[in-house]
């Protein structure tokens, strides 16, 4: 891929999810869609951005606000609708929903619901790589909320103290829930969190996919080269409500506004524009391709099938006897 | 002056704790709530909306997510002489304070040789059928109800709702309430406006003589659905609903089994060594010649909560199974 | 040559589990112990003493304090390769990493559709006796038995802590063994080097047709003196050890019902909620024409443990209290 | 008191807990303590120091490591050696033990045996006074290895982020357990901690009692009069092993006797000496009243009776119906 083709592939990356969500809310509203939905609208630039300089063996770790991440990380867009419709093709069987989006292949470890859980797993593999001396990476993704909770400060001293290759992701949206980071953490400069375990941090401009792609084209590339694990700060913004249940009472609309004059996507486009690398013409077939994409996706997720009542008890245990 | 009678009013099962939470605060200074997103956001459930204006930020506090020290600070705002009432969001996050509950509430004051109580009540969520997948469904009343020095509770009408919390908040000890996620829509009249309710018995919800349904929380509209159908069949059920799952009211489950020699009891635990089981052990050890028939368990299935609707449904106990058992044990 | 038959080697319960890890990371590359102080330290009961000289700190690995982190860093291990044996100092910390556990190993491969599965291993020690108090002092071997998606094992026995260890590393999925510190001095016989034992099933300790006595881990041995007791007063009494208390084996508690018809349920747990209850909800739904007498249960009295001796005593189970029960139910 | 009666007093208080424990160490052997027994011995001038400065209605939180501070704060001694013999007349009438002391009537919230299980607990205290406009302190007192215990910093951001007045007294004594504070924390420089929480930190000499009471004076004046939690990292070193089980298998025998040297009551004893406070014949008195009390409270924990079996049940919920 030329530099040019790369940086439309990232667009192509985020319109994806973006439209992808889309189409989920509305599914919602229609109740094929149930349970918790999370959605990622606002925040696309930062799973692209990181994923895209991941490899195929590297492992990713991820939140009940995962469908970008899943995305980005190549997993079939059908499956995944698939599983948010409950049906047996889905990626996880239709048993995980919206927030337990799981691939084996791609080694997506969900799809991780309890706020910080996903942390000390991505210390394990990223453990597990470094006693078997593979070069891999093993990136997680969390909330600033997660920052609060006991287990993140586990984790970090862990991965710090044990010199893992662990790339960690924060997410800083501002918001967990309803609860604004300065209303979460008496001192709200996350990379100095990090700073007390000994870790390197930066800070990033997540509404921009370039900028994000190379902090973590650089902090990936420590990591792998046995530099211990790197911290993240991904500065963002989740244009829709925290899940389908919020009314938003929290934040003013006036602030939301503010940041969609951010919209990663609509930036990311101008800016391309301006550079002659992209033309009205070539969106037009970005957004064909990627409307039908989503289009077969739901259509897959239509035909699929209910996973039979009788195998409810299925992959309680392994099927194998020990 | 108008001679309509106006129709009693409802509430939400949601409303009648919100009512409950407020009555209280507005009594006693030393009430507070503490809890993610109890004040902003309106509460999770919205159990709380509205009460951050009234009340204002310090006593409706927003906690960040750190459930431990959250829920630690809450027993030591109650050592320290308030009356907090913490929420947990849901009981599936209840296990990162785990620690907190078991460790320091439960034992203060036994191991200070009774120089110390914890005066903190202790709410959250539980339950499944709302498609939230296995990290959001656990049902783990019975854990909680397995530890001396608590009190634990489960609602499972408006008026347990509206009620239970200003005994709670009286009790000396701590006190944890479950409020069943499927239930905080649940309409019904207003109870009477100081309605406290006794916080140590379980209480008979439909009289019947063929056999006892044992039950508590969100599984206590599908016993009594149940008890209707098997009533159709010419089966006369009675429905016990626990309430207070510890201390146990022994004597309810005795008196009831001693009526109808008959039992089903009804979980939404996983049937292993849950709640269930207590019960039937208590039978078994105290009132196994009253028994006509084999005690059965309906249970949530030994399995993680799965997301879609048919299997989700599939993995809970249903009226349909609980008039099975229930047929079965009377051989109709 | 020498005609002299040496005496059978003798080990403790310790050192069988000890002997176990340290075969299973010579067999295994992928085999490593995690844990507080299992290093440096040796062990807070000197179970892993020498291992560090032997497998090096990466394989012998000293965690700080952090439960939650190193035993979900256990899990992630697993799920990267690894097989990996992670140390709890006690099941009285391993509440703070509980959630790790049931929220992560415990459902993983179900609510991935089957596509990841976690061979991680977790030991700790359980149980009281050693003065320990309140908080050191718990046995809550039944919370995790509730859990679908894990197995819960309990040796009893020297042969047990040195047999159950392997086939624990080759099940795919989470095994937690608990250990309790009751026995780690215990002293036997060394079972067969390779002594790899079934992980599924329970065992007859002593054979018996008058009562059975129910039990396992640190209360095995108080059952097996109780039952000589008995024996001397003309009571036959059988001891069934569960050994495995997740996935339980039902028929082996079934059996021993249908042979004796008398059964005392003896488990150092709580009573209300415990792992004794759900025996007897067994047998209450599937062998209640069996019982000639009631069950009983003689459990943990309903409090925190105190340090003193003779309250500590007085709390826990004792070969008295198994006594008198058995004979309560024989009549005699 | 004049200034240089408090500085003897300080150093009677020291040696108080220097012979009380010693004493402790041989009625174990003797068997007439069990259980675990963790001696401060060499970490006495933290207690002794942080206990000086605080009020009588201020509040302490201390670990299972707390014969030191429950004889600082002024139990009776004889109340605490029949604690440790299990008698019904110690502090928790025989129930705790040496890892549980309790004392209503000093605000001594124990005796918390679960490393860091304490703090939330003291940030809790710390709300209600705060709620209450009552101008008190919390004081809790953890290792350094409680650190790395997410409620360690669950509870710190809780504390910053309501400016709440609790004083945190991390005792680095260098070991958890067998575990040297390198092998525990990344970055082993602690009041960084304290810094990614906007806490007030100061690294004090732990065997320095007038060090430790200066920094508390301050640090506990700042926090009563509002000006949110502050952080003391005291710099100490225990002598003895961890516990009585202990066989000190992982520090070298040099390094303890080198702290040995700096010995908290003998650098005192040395100081008010060398100035002209106290000479062999005040010291001897000293000595003397120590051993006295020592000698009393044993013969206390000798007389003392059992709690009758009956009884056990007592307390496991409040004599007073709901
Ligand atoms: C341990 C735990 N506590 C509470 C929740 C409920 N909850 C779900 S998401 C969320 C907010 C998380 O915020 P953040 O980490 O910033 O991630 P974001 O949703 O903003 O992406 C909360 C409180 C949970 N899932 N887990
Ligand atoms: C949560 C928890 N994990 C493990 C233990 C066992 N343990 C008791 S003391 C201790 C070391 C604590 O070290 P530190 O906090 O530095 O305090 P110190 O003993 O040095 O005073 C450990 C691991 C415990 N009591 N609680
Ligand atoms: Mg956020
Ligand atoms: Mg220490």
């Amino acid at each position: 891929m030329t530099d040019n083709e790369h940086r439309l592939h990232l667009l192509e990356q985020m319109l994806r999810i973006r439209r992808f969500e889309e189409r989920c809310a509305q599914l919602y509203q229609a109740e094929k869609i149930r349970g918790f939905l999370h959605l990622y609208i606002g925040e696309e630039a930062v799973a692209t951005g990181v994923m895209e300089v991941l490899e195929p063996d590297d492992a990713i770790v991820a939140t009940y606000r995962e469908h970008g991440h899943a995305l980005a990380r190549g997993l079939d867009p059908g499956l995944i609708m698939a599983e948010m419709f409950g049906k047996v093709e889905g990626c996880s069987r239709g048993r995980g929903g919206s927030m337990h989006l799981f691939d084996a292949s791609t080694r997506f470890y969900g799809g991780n619901a309890i706020v910080g859980g996903g942390l000390p797993l991505a210390v394990g593999l990223a453990l597990a790589d470094k006693l078997s001396h593979r070069p891999r990476v093993t990136a997680v993704f969390f909330g600033e909320g997660a920052v609060a909770e006991g287990e993140f400060h586990e984790s970090m001293n862990l991965a710090a103290l044990w010199d893992l290759p662990v790339l960690f992701c924060c997410e800083n949206n501002l918001y967990a829930m309803g609860t604004a980071l300065e209303r979460s953490e008496s001192q709200t400069q996350l990379t100095l969190k990090a700073a007390s375990y000994e870790m390197p941090a930066w800070e990033v401009d997540g509404m921009d996919v370039e900028a994000v792609a190379e902090a973590a084209r650089k902090a990936a590339e420590s990591v792998r080269a046995g530099g211990g694990p790197h911290f993240l700060e991904l500065r963002t913004y989740r244009f829709r409500a925290h899940s389908m249940f919020d009314p938003e009472l929290y934040r003013a609309r006036d602030e939301v506004e503010e940041w969609k004059h951010r919209d990663p996507i609509e930036q990311f486009r101008e800016r391309l524009i301006g550079e002659g690398v992209l033309d009205d013409e070539a969106w037009g077939e970005i957004e064909d391709r990627v409307h039908e994409e989503v289009d077969r996706a739901v259509a897959l997720a239509d035909a699929g099938t209910w996973e039979p009542v009788e195998s409810l008890t299925r992959f309680v245990y392994s099927e194998v006897a020990p | 002056m108008s001679d309509v009678i106006a129709p009693p009013e409802t509430i939400t099962y949601r409303e009648a704790i919100r009512e409950a939470m407020s009555e209280a605060m507005r009594r006693d200074d030393r009430v507070f709530l503490m809890g993610e997103d109890v004040g902003r956001y309106g509460g999770c459930y919205a159990v709380s909306k509205g009460m951050l204006e009234e009340f204002g930020p310090e006593r409706v506090r927003d906690t960040p997510l750190s459930e431990s020290a959250f829920v630690g600070a809450g027993i030591g705002a109650a050592l320290g002489g308030m009356r907090p009432i913490v929420e947990v969001m849901t009981v599936n996050f209840s296990l990162l304070a785990l620690d907190q509950v078991v460790n320091t509430a439960a034992v203060y004051q036994h191991m200070s040789g009774g120089q110390f109580n914890v005066p903190v009540v202790i709410r959250m969520a539980t339950g499944a059928g709302r498609q939230l997948a296995a990290q959001h469904s656990h049902s783990l009343e019975g854990w909680y109800a397995h530890v001396p020095g608590l009190r634990v509770l489960a609602p499972g009408t408006i008026e347990d709702a509206r009620g239970m919390l200003a005994p709670a908040l009286d009790d000396p000890d701590p006190v944890i309430i479950f409020e069943h996620v499927g239930l905080y829509n649940l309409q019904g009249e207003l109870p009477e406006v100081d309605g406290s309710v006794d916080i140590t018995t379980a209480q008979i919800r439909r009289v019947g003589q063929d056999i006892s349904v044992v039950t508590y929380g969100g599984s206590l509209p599908k016993a009594i659905d149940a008890a209707r159908e098997l009533d159709e069949l010419g089966i006369s059920a009675e429905v016990l609903d626990l309430r207070v799952l510890r201390p146990l009211d022994k004597e309810a489950i005795l008196r009831t089994v001693s009526s109808t020699h008959r039992v089903v009891i009804v979980d939404e635990g996983w049937k292993t060594g849950g709640i269930s089981a207590e019960i039937a052990a208590i039978i078994a050890e105290e009132a196994v010649w009253e028994l006509d028939a084999p005690i059965e368990r309906v249970c949530t299935a030994e399995v993680p909560i799965p997301y879609a609707r048919h299997m989700e449904q599939a993995a809970l106990p249903q009226v349909p199974t609980i008039v099975a058992a229930a047929r079965r044990l009377v051989g109709r």
